[in-house]
């Protein structure tokens, strides 16, 4: 069964997008480098930015962390806080 | 004390909430916007925070630093939004006993944030804009 | 800036001096009246400079630091007379295009100066008093 | 020909000796090492000091450097400002 969770996007992200948040149809089940390709995918300029982490509810995740519907999704370009 | 803010970073309010009677050094480093950036004129920033995870992931940094060394007190105040030249970007205040202890905790404090916080900032030049660490 | 004063030393001032739009960190250290030494119960510090001499070690120091880092400004300021527990006896800031620099420069003239400047302090114990460091 | 010199006192030498200015008589040409001899001579409290350090008009001076009665001299004992 398909689902799809939102992804809130930031920076340059935001930027390239045109979007803050954006919803990605999903197949259950699956993880944070899946997403990631599909948001590839999609938006091919993310292939110009030097790295892209995923958020999950407020923390960095691994590659392998599968995703629900409820989980706050983030997309993290490079920090430049400071 | 940790904080992201929209206003102007109130460096006396800071520093009166880092002393204590048992304090005898207190180190305040403070991230300014400077008017270049490799001699490329700098007209303003623009900071952008993912607020709730840029807290907790500050906080972890304080934590660590207080796992690290025997800080009295500690604030990390960064500001977001549009910040022109000689604005506060970022306050970090360390409070200890003996010297060494508040630059080296501060120090890292600031050297962290800067690679782990969800903070972007985006330099507006002159002549175009740039989201500074984005591209390779 | 550099200076010996008995009246309490005034942060934000000091701040607005050190503000450039070249500046892109300041480092800001200040040295804290603590309320105990080694588990000792301070009551007060009587510091007492030999203040011609004192202000012209202070400027050797910064001169020093000038040539070792980059530094926009900087300001040294020492206060003396009778100082309550959390009073601050002295000041040294330092502001640089980047932090490093600001680091190393604060940290090295706060060192230094506990080396060479002629400037002493009593410490009043709720039972006695003892000149810092008089003693073998 | 003899002469003096006069030399401030600061912290604790002030509070050992009561005074926070002395006369020294010195000869002519009596260099560093020697007003040090001879304050010590004159207060024997001195040797309680871990060390004593001479400024000659607002240098640290060396022990063979030469006194004279035009020179503000000091008796610097170990700092700890800051």
């Amino acid at each position: 069964m398909d689902s799809s969770v939102s992804v809130l996007l930031f920076g340059i992200v935001r930027d390239l997008t045109g979007q803050s948040a954006i919803s990605v149809p999903l197949h259950e089940g699956a993880n944070v480098e899946e997403l990631l390709g599909r948001l590839h995918q999609q938006y091919p300029s993310l292939a110009g930015v030097r790295s892209l982490l995923v958020a999950v509810n407020g923390e960095y995740a691994e590659p392998t962390q599968v995703l629900t519907s409820r989980d706050e999704i983030a997309l993290i370009p490079p920090v430049s806080g400071g | 004390m940790i904080a992201i803010t929209t206003d102007p970073i109130d460096v006396a309010s800071a520093l009166k909430y880092l002393q204590s009677d048992q304090a005898g050094a207190i180190d305040l480093f403070l991230g300014v916007v400077r008017d270049n950036t490799q001699e490329r004129p700098v007209d303003r920033l623009e900071y952008e925070a993912y607020d709730r995870m840029a807290i907790s992931e500050m906080q972890k940094i304080a934590d660590e630093a207080h796992r690290r060394w025997p800080l009295l007190r500690y604030t990390i105040i960064h500001r977001k939004g549009t910040l022109l030249i000689g604005e506060m970007a970022v306050l970090i205040g360390v409070a200890t006993a003996h010297r060494n202890d508040s630059f080296d905790a501060c120090r890292y404090m600031i050297d962290t944030i800067k690679q782990t916080v969800p903070i972007w900032k985006k330099e507006v030049f002159t002549d175009g804009e740039e989201w500074v660490n984005a591209h390779p």
